[in-house]
This record gives C-alpha cells, sequence and structure tokens, in this order.
C-alpha cells in the first residue's frame, strides 16, 4: 500500500530481530512516522534469534531473520514469513591482497583447514588467517551451505558476530579471508570472483551469482491492522525502493 | 625491605605507565576519529535543534534520542539501585556478622560474576513470565532494563560502600556512640559523610557502569529507533547500544565515523555525570565538616 | 549484658531485597541450567562444537573462560595495586592525580569502544609484532585487565586514602618515606579491601561478554598459546543467543551460564580459603 | 547517703583478657569520685562500663550489674527495658583520655550532637556552645577559627574542646577519663574550678594519675590494681594536707 | 658551651595564622631541654619544627634556619643537601602527645622502623624491643600479647609503646611531647629515671606541663607564649627548691 494508507491511523509497532534488515525498517519508520506521528514505530536489533524469540512470544510485532524458519519454530509460536529482499553473500579479501579469483573448491579447503598459506591459492605467502560468522547467521547458513557445500569447517577458524565486525577484521589484516552481505563491499574490502562470477547484486538478481540468501519479516498469525499496513507498505513501490537503496534486491510479494 | 619497596615502585611506574598510555592512545583514537563529526547534525539529524529538544518533532539519523535514552535510563537506573545497594553496604559493613555477613558477601560477590549478558536473559525470561501470570501485557521497555541494570551495578556500589565504611578509623564511631547517637543518626551524620568519597567512588562506578553496558539492555527492551523515551513502559534508544549496532553494521566508512562521534559523546556524557556527581559530593563534604 | 544493636529498618530492608533479587537470579540460572543440562545431557561434554553436524562441545570455551578471566585478573590486580601504590605515595603528585584522575573516566569508557578501539590499535599490533591473526587470549587478556582495572583501583583506594590519613604523619616521624608508609603501613593495613577488589575484578572479568566477542576471535579450541583464538563461555552465549531459538545449542546457552555460575561460586570459595589461610599467617 | 552509681559484680573482659574482674562500688551522688591506678589497671575499662561504651568493642564480654541514679531514680542500666543504650549515653556524658574530636570543624563538632536532640533550637545552641568554649577556656584561642577542621588545633586545644562538647549536651552524670592531662598548670586550674563548681549540678566520676588534683577535686576515691579494688576510701576518712598526699601515693 | 640545637628567626604558619613566630634559641646539648608553655603556645609545632614534621600538615608555610648537631656536626636541617628529611626524622626521634600507634601488632609497631634501617638484624632487633619494652615498664603486661593490635590497649599503654617504638629507634636527638601526661605517677617515675638516665647519651627536647617534672629533668627551660619565647632560663640560674617552682608557674 502506499503511503496515503496510514492516515488516520494510530498506535505502535515494535520490529526486532535481524540486523541486516534494520536499514531498511528504519527507513520505512521514518517516512511512516513522519507522515503521521500518531504511528509509534520501534526498531530494534538482536538478531534471527531474538527476532524469532520476540515475535512469537508476542514482546514485538513483527520478527525479522535473515534465514528461513525452522520447522520447529513455526509449529512451536505458528510465525507466518514475508520474504521481501535477496542479500548475496561474497567472500572478500585485503585489498592489498593480490588474489582476485577464487575458486569454490578453494574456499572449502581454505575454511576446511587444508589449505594454510596464501602461497597455495596463488598469492604471496602468508598464513591465511580465516574469519567466519557465528553458527546460526544468516550469512553463515547461506555461505556454508551455497559456497562450501556444507563443507566441514576447522575449529581454528575465527569468529565474528556481524558483518561489520567481518569488514574491519579483513579490512586490516592483509592475509583474512571473510565473507560478508554484498550490501557491505565497499573499498576497504575487496571481493574477488567467486567461480568466475563477480559477486554483485545485479548477478545475484539475473541468478549468475548463486550464494544468496532471503530476508524475511515474521509475524505471529496473519497480519491485521498496522503490522499488516506496515508489510504492505514493505512491498509497496516506495518500500521496494527502500530495499534497493539499503542494498539489497527487492522481492515480490507473496514469494 | 628495600628490594620489595623497589618492586612496588617498578609495579607502580609500570602500572601508570601501561594506564595511562592506553587510555590516551584510546582517547587519542577517539577523538581523531570522533571529533569531526560531533556537530549538531549528529545529535540532531535534519530538525532543528529547538523542536528535537522540545520533543516537537522527531529525531532522525540524530543522537538526540539515544542520548537523552541514555540519560533516563541511568537515572531511573541509580533511582532503583542506589539505596538498596548502600544500605546493603553498610549492613554488611556494620550490622551483619558471622555466618550471615559472609554469604551474603559472598552473594554479592557472585552477582558481581554474573555475565551482564546472562543478566539481560533473566530480564528476558522475567517479562515472559509476567506475561504468562501477572500482567500479559508487559513488554520489554525502560524500566525491565533499568531493573536488570539494577542488578548489574548492585556489586559495585555494595563493595565499594562497605569497604570505605569499614576501613573508617573505629574510634570515630566510638565517638559517635559516646555521644548518644543513635545508630540511625551515627550513619546519617558521621559514617555516611565520612565514607563519602568513597562511596562516592561507588556511585561513579554504578554510574559508569549503567551508562555503558550493551548486553543487558539489548534483550530487555533498547531499540535502534524509538524517538524520546515516552514512558515507563515504552523502548527506548541508548548511546552504547547505537555504538555497537553501528560497529556491528557499518556499511560505509561515514556511519563508522558516527559511531566514533556517539562513542566521544557517550564518553563526554559519563564524564559530565562523574564531574557532578564529585561536585556534589564536594558541597556536601564540605557542608558536613562546616570547614572552610 | 550485650548490646544488640538494633539495625535501622531501611538498612535490613535492603540488605533483603538484594538477597532475594539474588537468589531469585540464581535459582532462574540455577533451573535453566539443569533443565538444559537433562534435555541436552552429555552432548554438551566434548571437546568439538559443530552444531551443523550435531556436536555440541563446551568444554573449550569453559577452560577459554577460566584461562580468560584468571589471566586478565592477575595481571589487572597486580597492575591495580601498582596504580594504588602510585597515587599514594610513589609517584610524583601531579602525576599521582593525573592518573586518578584517568582511573576514574575511565570507568565510564564504555567497553564497546574498549572493544572497538582495540580491533583497530592492538589487534594489528599484535598481528604484525607477533603473529597469528591478531585476535587472539593475548589481546583479549590486555584489554580485559584494562577494563577491571578502574573498578578494583577505585574499590582499593577509598580505603589507601584513610589508611593514609591515619599513619603518614606517624610514619613520616618515624623516618618512613611515603613510600615505605604505602608498602610496609598501609599496604598490609588495607589486605582486606584488596582482596575483596580482586573478588570484584574477577567478577567483571569472568561475566564480561563484548571484549571476548570482539577480541579473542570466539573458534572453539583448546587456546595453548596466547596467540591462539579462544571463545569464552559468555561470548558464547551471546553468539548463539542473537541467532537460534530451540535447540541443543540453544539449551547449551542455558548450560553455559550454569556453568560460569558455578564457576564463579567455586572461585569464590577458593578465594576465601586461601585468604582466610594467609590471614592465619600474617 | 545518696548514690549515682551502684556497680555490683561488674566484670569485663576483652578477647578472654579480664580488664576489670568482680568489681563492687557504690559511688556518692554528691561530689567528685576519683578513679586512681597504674596504668593498664582498668581504670578507662571500669569508667566505659557505665555509660555502656565497653560493648562497642571487639572481643568484649562482661557481668555483673550497674545501677545509676538518672532523673532521680535507680537504673539498672544494663536491662534493656529500662533504657536504650542511646539515651543513657546522652545522658552519661564521657571525655575520652585521647582526644577525639571528629572529622570536621568546631562549630560542627560542638553543634552537631546538639542538633541531633529533640527539640533542637539553633540560637540556643549556639549560646550553649560559646558558654562551653569559654568555660574550657577555648573561646578567645578559637572565636575566629570556629570553622577549621578540629584535628589541626593543639592537642590540649582538642581536649578541651572534646570536654566542651560533652558539657554543651548537659548530661547528668559526666564521665571524665583525665580531662586535664595534656593541660598546662593554668589551663588544667580554670577545668577543675569549673568542674567544682558544676559538683553540685551534675554527679562526676573521673580518672586522675595526679594526686594533687585528685585531693583538690574528688571528695571519694577508687584504687584500682590489675582490674581489682584495692580500697575504697571517701575524703573525710583522709588526714589533712601532705600525709594525705602521702598516703595516697602508697595506695597507686 | 655545646650546642644541640641552633634555632634563627623560625616562623611557622598554618593556613596564614601564626603558631611560632620569630623564635631563637640554642639549646645546650647537654641535658633536657625543657618547653613549657600554655595550651596552645607553639610548643609542639616547635618541637615538630626540629624534625621538619610541621612540613607534612596542610597550609605549612615556613622561614628560618634550624642547625642540629648530628653526628658531631652542626647542620643544617633545612637546607636540602645536608640531610634528607627522611634521614633526619630517624636520627631525631618523636614521641607525640596524642599516642599514635600503627595499625599493627604491638610488634609489628616497633619492629618495622628498626627493619627499615640498613643492617637490620632480626635478633638484635628483637633484643632491642625486648629492652625498650622493659624500659617503659611495659614489657611485663604486654609480653604474651606482642601480637595483639596495638590500639586495643589501654591509654597509657599506648603512649608507653610509642615511648618505646622511639627508644627502640636510638635516635641521636629525643623530642618528647609531653611523655608521661597520661601515666599515673609510678610510671612517670619509671620513665623520668630512664631519661635522666640517658642524659649523657642523647640531647633531649621535651615538653612537660608539670614543674615539679620540668625541674627535676630539665637543665634549660623555654617559655612559650602565643608563639614567641618569654624567657629562656638555664637550671642554674634558678635558686634551690620551692622558690623555683614558684618563680616558674609565675612565668607561665
Ligand atoms: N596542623 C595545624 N594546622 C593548623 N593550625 C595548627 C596546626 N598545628 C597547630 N596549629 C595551631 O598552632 C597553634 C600552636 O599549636 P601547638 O600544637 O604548637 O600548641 P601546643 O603549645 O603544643 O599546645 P598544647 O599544649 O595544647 O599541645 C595553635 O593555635 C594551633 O591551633
Ligand atoms: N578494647 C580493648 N581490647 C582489648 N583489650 C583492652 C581493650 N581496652 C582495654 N584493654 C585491656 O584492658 C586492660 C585495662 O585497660 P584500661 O584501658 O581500662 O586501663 P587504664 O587503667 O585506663 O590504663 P591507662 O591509665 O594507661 O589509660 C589493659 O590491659 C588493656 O590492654
Ligand atoms: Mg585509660
Ligand atoms: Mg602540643
Amino acid at each position: 500500500a502506499p503511503i496515503d494508507a496510514f492516515k488516520g491511523q494510530k498506535g505502535t509497532l515494535d520490529i526486532s530481530g535481524g540486523t541486516a534488515h534494520i536499514p531498511v525498517m528504519k527507513e520505512a519508520a521514518k517516512r511512516i512516522m513522519s507522515f503521521n506521528p500518531d504511528i509509534r514505530i520501534t526498531v530494534a536489533g538482536g538478531g534471527s534469534g531474538v527476532g524469532v524469540k520476540q515475535v512469537g512470544e508476542g514482546l514485538v510485532t513483527i520478527g525479522n531473520t535473515g534465514r528461513a524458519l525452522k520447522k520447529e519454530e513455526i509449529s512451536k509460536y505458528g510465525l507466518v514469513s514475508f520474504a521481501f529482499a535477496i542479500d548475496g553473500v561474497a567472500v572478500v579479501v585485503n585489498p592489498a591482497n593480490r588474489i582476485n579469483a577464487l575458486t569454490s573448491q578453494q574456499v572449502i579447503d581454505i575454511y576446511a583447514g587444508k589449505i594454510k598459506d596464501w602461497k597455495e591459492v596463488g598469492g604471496e605467502s602468508g598464513t591465511i588467517n580465516v574469519f567466519g560468522r557465528e553458527d546460526g547467521s544468516g550469512t553463515r547458513e547461506v555461505f556454508t551451505e551455497k559456497a562450501i557445500k556444507k563443507g566441514e569447517l576447522a575449529p581454528s577458524v575465527n569468529v565474528v558476530s556481524s558483518n561489520g565486525a567481518m569488514k574491519t577484521a579483513v579490512a586490516q589484516d592483509k592475509r583474512a579471508i571473510g565473507y560478508v552481505g554484498i550490501g557491505y563491499i565497499d573499498k576497504s574490502i575487496k571481493a574477488p570472483t567467486f567461480d568466475g562470477t563477480v559477486p554483485s547484486q545485479e548477478n545475484a538478481a539475473n541468478g549468475k551469482y548463486k550464494v544468496t540468501r532471503n530476508l524475511y519479516m515474521n509475524t505471529k498469525g496473519q497480519p491485521e491492522g498496522l503490522t499488516k499496513l506496515f508489510i504492505d507498505y514493505i512491498f509497496s513501490p516506495e518500500g521496494v525502493e527502500i530495499t534497493k537503496d539499503s542494498g539489497y534486491i527487492p522481492l515480490p510479494a507473496g514469494k | 625491605m628495600d628490594a620489595r619497596i623497589k618492586l612496588l615502585r617498578i609495579l607502580a611506574w609500570l602500572s601508570a605507565f601501561f594506564v595511562i598510555c592506553s587510555f590516551l592512545m584510546l582517547i587519542g583514537f577517539l577523538i581523531y576519529h570522533g571529533a569531526p563529526v560531533i556537530n549538531t547534525s549528529l545529535f540532531f539529524g535534519n530538525t532543528a535543534p529547538l523542536e528535537a529538544i522540545t520533543g516537537s518533532r522527531p529525531v532522525w539519523d540524530g543522537i538526540w534520542p539515544a542520548f537523552i535514552g541514555t540519560l533516563c535510563l541511568v537515572g531511573l537506573t541509580m533511582a532503583i539501585s542506589l539505596l538498596p545497594g548502600i544500605g546493603c553496604g553498610i549492613y554488611l559493613a556494620r550490622y551483619s556478622e558471622g555466618r550471615k555477613k559472609e554469604m551474603l558477601s559472598m552473594a554479592v560477590d557472585l552477582l558481581a560474576s554474573v555475565p551482564s549478558i546472562v543478566m539481560g536473559l533473566f530480564g528476558f525470561v522475567l517479562i515472559l513470565f509476567l506475561r504468562r501470570t501477572l500482567a500479559p501485557d508487559a513488554t520489554t521497555c525502560i524500566s525491565l532494563a533499568a531493573f536488570c541494570l539494577a542488578l548489574l551495578v548492585m556489586p559495585a556500589l555494595v563493595v565499594t560502600t562497605r569497604s570505605s565504611i569499614e576501613s573508617l578509623p573505629d574510634s570515630l564511631v566510638t565517638t559517635g556512640i559516646s555521644l548518644g547517637f543513635t545508630e540511625q543518626q551515627m550513619l546519617l551524620h558521621i559514617l555516611i559523610p565520612a565514607a563519602g568519597k568513597g562511596i562516592l567512588g561507588g556511585i561513579m562506578l554504578a554510574m559508569g557502569r549503567a551508562a555503558e553496558d550493551t548486553a543487558v539492555i539489548m534483550l530487555t527492551g533498547v531499540v535502534v529507533n524509538s524517538g524520546l523515551p515516552a514512558g515507563l513502559g515504552s523502548k527506548f534508544e541508548a548511546l552504547p547500544f547505537l555504538i555497537f549496532y553501528t560497529a556491528a553494521q557499518y556499511t560505509d566508512q561515514e556511519e563508522l565515523l558516527r559511531g566514533f562521534g556517539a562513542a566521544m559523546v557517550l564518553l563526554m556524557l559519563s564524564a559530565a555525570l562523574l564531574y557532578a556527581a564529585s561536585k556534589l559530593q564536594r558541597t556536601m563534604e564540605k557542608h558536613w565538616k562546616g570547614a572552610r | 549484658m550485650k548490646d544488640n544493636k538494633n539495625t535501622p529498618i531501611w538498612l535490613k530492608a535492603s540488605a533483603a531485597y538484594v538477597s532475594s533479587l539474588m537468589s531469585a537470579l540464581f535459582i532462574f540460572i540455577a533451573l535453566c541450567a539443569v533443565d538444559g543440562l537433562m534435555k541436552s545431557g552429555p552432548s554438551l561434554f566434548c571437546s568439538v562444537w559443530d552444531p551443523e553436524r550435531g556436536n555440541f562441545g563446551i568444554l573449550p570455551m569453559i577452560w577459554a573462560s577460566g584461562l580468560l578471566s584468571l589471566s586478565s585478573l592477575i595481571t589487572g590486580w597486580t597492575f591495580s595495586v601498582g596504580c594504588c601504590c602510585f597515587i599514594h605515595g610513589f609517584g610524583p603528585r601531579w602525576a599521582a592525580r593525573f592518573l586518578a584522575n584517568i582511573l576514574r573516566i575511565m570507568t565510564a569508557v564504555p567497553t564497546v569502544v574498549y572493544g572497538f578501539a582495540s580491533v583497530f590499535l592492538l589487534v594489528p599490533l599484535i598481528r604484525n609484532g607477533l603473529g597469528g591473526s591478531g585476535f587472539s587470549w593475548l589481546t583479549a587478556s590486555i584489554v580485559l585487565s584494562l577494563l577491571i582495572m578502574p573498578t578494583m583501583v577505585l574499590s582499593m583506594d577509598s580505603a589507601f586514602k584513610t589508611i593514609e590519613a591515619q599513619t603518614s604523619i606517624t610514619s613520616a616521624a618515624l623516618g618512613f618515606t611515603r613510600e615505605q608508609n604505602i608498602a610496609m603501613v598501609v599496604l598490609p593495613a588495607s589486605k582486606q579491601w584488596i582482596w575483596s577488589s580482586a573478588l570484584l575484578g574477577f567478577g567483571r572479568a569472568a561475566g564480561d561478554t563484548l571484549i571476548p566477542t570482539m577480541l579473542a576471535g570466539n573458534a572453539v579450541q583448546y587456546a595453548n598459546t596466547p596467540l591462539d583464538a579462544m571463545r569464552t563461555l559468555t561470548a558464547h552465549i551471546g553468539l548463539v543467543l542473537s541467532s537460534d531459538v530451540g535447540g541443543t545449542a540453544y539449551l547449551s546457552l542455558f548450560v553455559a551460564g550454569g556453568i560460569l555460575l558455578f564457576v564463579s561460586i567455586s572461585a569464590n570459595i577458593l578465594f576465601r580459603l586461601m585468604r582466610k589461610k594467609i590471614w592465619m599467617q600474617g | 547517703m545518696a548514690l549515682c552509681a551502684e556497680i555490683k559484680n561488674l566484670s569485663v573482659s576483652f578477647h578472654g583478657r579480664k580488664a576489670v574482674s568482680q568489681v563492687s562500688a557504690e559511688l556518692p551522688a554528691e561530689g567528685i569520685s576519683v578513679l586512681l591506678g597504674r596504668s593498664g589497671s582498668g581504670k578507662t575499662t571500669f569508667l566505659r562500663a557505665l555509660n555502656r561504651l565497653n560493648e562497642t568493642f571487639q572481643g568484649y564480654e562482661g557481668s555483673g550489674k550497674v545501677c545509676l541514679s538518672l532523673g532521680g531514680k535507680m537504673k539498672d542500666i544494663y536491662s534493656a527495658d529500662q533504657l536504650t543504650p542511646t539515651d543513657l549515653r546522652r545522658k552519661v556524658g564521657m571525655v575520652f583520655q585521647i582526644p577525639n574530636p571528629l572529622p570536621m570543624s568546631i562549630r560542627r563538632n560542638i553543634m552537631l550532637p546538639l542538633q541531633l536532640i529533640p527539640g533542637f533550637n539553633r540560637s540556643k545552641a549556639e549560646d550553649r556552645m560559646e558558654t562551653a568554649l569559654k568555660t574550657t577556656g577555648l573561646w578567645e584561642e578559637v572565636k575566629d577559627r570556629l570553622d577549621t577542621p578540629a584535628n589541626r588545633f593543639s592537642g590540649g586545644q582538642q581536649q578541651r574542646l572534646c570536654l566542651a562538647r560533652t558539657l554543651a549536651l548537659e548530661p547528668e552524670i559526666l564521665l571524665l577519663d583525665e580531662p586535664t592531662a595534656s593541660l598546662d598548670k593554668k589551663s588544667s586550674e580554670l577545668i577543675e574550678d569549673y568542674l567544682i563548681s558544676l559538683k553540685n549540678r551534675y554527679s562526676m566520676v573521673m580518672v586522675s594519675h595526679n594526686i594533687r588534683q585528685a585531693l583538690k577535686l574528688g571528695s571519694f576515691f577508687i584504687f584500682l590494681r590489675e582490674g581489682k579494688i584495692v580500697t575504697a576510701i571517701s575524703k573525710k576518712e583522709l588526714p589533712e594536707g601532705k600525709e594525705a598526699e602521702k598516703i595516697m601515693s602508697d595506695l597507686l
């Protein structure tokens, strides 16, 4: 629905969960609240798990996740999911690194601890410092499933807890390798081609680049009232614009 | 003997060097990155400052609501924790003996070692429990966060109060008693003022902690945007969470710098709180001593 | 013929309030931990953490928690005593005042700022100077000890101050230097508070979540050298909490909380026993 | 004879070590009773038993009975229902052997205890302060320094301050632990004269090491040795002049 | 005549208020010099000027010159290059008017200062401690309680402890601020006799309020009033017996 639908509405809407969603949610909230100050929308992070838990317990009305809900989560709380965007995940290295291309096999071996030195993949010699995300994170799930095909992860893989932290770690360390959402790539880190494909939003949108995930909004039962209006707004042209501006690829409603 | 002092001297200089260097590096780093971005737009975004301060228009892209949220949070936390914390410290120092004292002081020490994240979890489960029993509409909010933070800062308050009262010379108590002061009067007019500096140290610790902790409030009601806190039952913004969030999710360099700016503001806010507290303590001490 | 001090009611009330809150908290943690243990049981007590393959070992994290909190406590505590000495006589007065003020301001430095700044300052330093990825036991330990110092110094300081005021003139008259007065008179007389500040510091070190999460690397392995990455129980709680609900991983979080509490209780009792023993001796 | 204090089988020990043992005595209401004895003989402990101050020390254990005449009645001060320790201590003022000013200004030192008495009136209290300071000869010395911390004053000044503080409280019984020990002769005499003038208003018990002073002020003497009473003797039973001094110093 | 101290134009003020002003005096090396004066007249301040202790107080300001005979030479104690204050204070021992034991056991109170002297020897130090405690008559009273915190002892016992602590250090000059103020006659005499026996070993400066004691011990008397010297008089110039006492109390 366009923003006019909020006219005359009143009440509060609490949103929490996945941190990747926040830019979209915040921008939407800003526009809606500026349009109609009687509406109060709060946006919180916490992570996918927190989102599920909070929406399930009724503490918030929309809980965001960066991964599809698990079966037991759906059955336990009766949640309904709305995927509204695609986010690609790219393997990244330090800009000072000579490497410009990696194959999925190389990445699998690096994360399994079989390849330990950059020399072995054609870089300057030096131990590879491997960074990953915490288990359960949407980014990691996509990466393990689609980039390294559920390959083994060495216990010595360093774990960071957010895209930002990953970026900081890789941007600082010439010998580091990690992975982030495509939206986070800027000149401080470099994404080598993965199996020959440039990891970019275009390639993700047109399906060439396969390492992608969906971003979801979840509600307890079918959304009503303000909640429904909000979700509709995200899928409206204006909402799609916001999603795009935040670095994600919008999905049409009902997918 | 001499060896011991020499050792201590080396240690003292080393420690001082370590602390001062680390701190200066930290501050230098913060100022280097944060100072350039501190301006009204960091605080108020595109909103006119006056309108923002009066709350007539919400602030977007500014840290003003988080700033106020943190102030409210600290105030609320102190309101909940100050009296019981200091009271418990005094109780430990003066009115408990033997096993009871041992148990209580151990419990306080244990409380000090409960991770803040567990404290947050406790608050979270508590509110779930409340929803199922007493208050079905209860939700995570600023009061819950303050309550959990109060638990978190309590040990520092208790321990410092206790130690500063216990280290007072015995003769002070004896004098007070011999002048016919009741326990209450002795506490109010002699012991607490005499231990004022130490207790203040505890209060500073507690305030600092309340202003900076992220893990607790993350689970108990802090949000990325909500505007100014609307009441005791509302969700709120807070600076430490804002910083944490920025550190975790920044997408470009500019956003990161704003994070540094927020960190500097938080630091200055805390320093101002500390300064105010010590000013207050000095005035009160002057009054108590009646000295010029 | 003994005077039973009648405790002012608000003190009793606050003691009762604090203890009841604490019991509630402890019972909550204990219940959750037991629940978690019952449901997940022995699968937690192995060395491999790999939820995708059904391995939920948290032993390396227990090891890491103990290692990290103890190492930072020891350095932090030693440095705290050093700082107290510096403030009260070992350093020139202006430097002492400077240091005292810095420590006071440090109480207000948000943990996340420590973590954040260290990622940019300390981690590269360690990586380039000593090797490894820079995210390591050593890094976290240095920052953690810095983090817990103000707490400890401030709680020692009040005792130092009172006792120094009482004794400094006497000591001067006996030909003690200010340093000797601190080392020989004030330090022994404030033993008790130095100990209790260690407990406070330990609590802070063991309970911190952000620093190990941001700086220790979080790899689930037994860290054997200071340059190895490690994951502490607190970091684990934080990491799991934000991403998962239900399942063994989620349960492991409560068990981790329970274990942390258990470890703290043991450490506390141990501390107390040690303190008693040392007191007996001198 | 009217009594101001009746002590029966009083024993006090600290950490299991007797400081006063099995002491019984009756102190007359009129005049000043003086405690004498060598250092460590238990004089201070005895005195502290009269306002229940011993109990505030670590390792205290005590037994026996102490009755004081307060408000015209004999009261057992150790039985809880008759008097709270706080009330007792307000009515039985004590001046310590070692001066113990509170860490605040002279004025606050005297005014604070007065402020805490129900029915406090500022201007009346200021008057009392001035009177008390004048009596102890301190007024001239400190009147322009009333707001200076008390611990900056000389030993004798502090001692007189503590005396003034207690006097300002107008207790019913005064316990004085060597109130003139660190004072010069003139100041001592000033205070002695004042104490004599108070003799009829308050009952007083005092410790003194100065036999001449004891003879001048006292009307009843108790000699302690190692926590026990050696002799209790009234002034009437003593000969006049030099001889009395001799007898007393032999008893010490 | 050999001098132990030479004081020239000494002025000391605290917070801008003169405690001692423009005092000049020469104290003989032989015998005991006694300071007399009313409470607050500056005796303690004068004494503290001799071991530079005044400087440790807040608001101190001082001028003038003080030379002490240390190690056979006259030394200007306020000139930095001759002696550090710490060394000075070790050589010039002081006993305070108000007993000030350190918050530790009796034994540590005496042993600790000894330990800090270069060339410390434990068994010798233990001997010194015992001797010092015996001299002050404390040994019998405390020998089974040496490890008890010092502040649990009676006022007189604490005073004697502080005296013993200073004596054990074997200083070259002894400053005594009313060392027997809170002691009974017997204990005072014990200490007086001991001081007399030390007269030839140490130079001593002492404050006393007791004219009889002053006459018994002293050989040189300085009378202070409001921070100024009224008279300085040597014993030889005084008549014998009663008369001397009279003259002295008039001077006070
Ligand atoms: N530390 C100090 N700070 C401020 N004033 C002081 C200090 N010490 C002494 N005075 C003041 O200096 C004056 C002289 O004090 P001093 O202690 O020398 O007297 P005294 O002769 O020893 O008296 P007493 O016999 O009572 O001990 C007094 O008026 C006193 O109040
Ligand atoms: N608080 C205490 N703790 C332990 N022992 C004490 C305490 N107070 C007094 N004593 C002991 O009790 C005995 C009597 O002490 P008290 O203070 O009554 O002596 P005193 O007659 O006042 O001596 P003085 O003339 O030296 O002041 C002493 O041996 C002393 O060491
Ligand atoms: Mg006594
Ligand atoms: Mg004096």
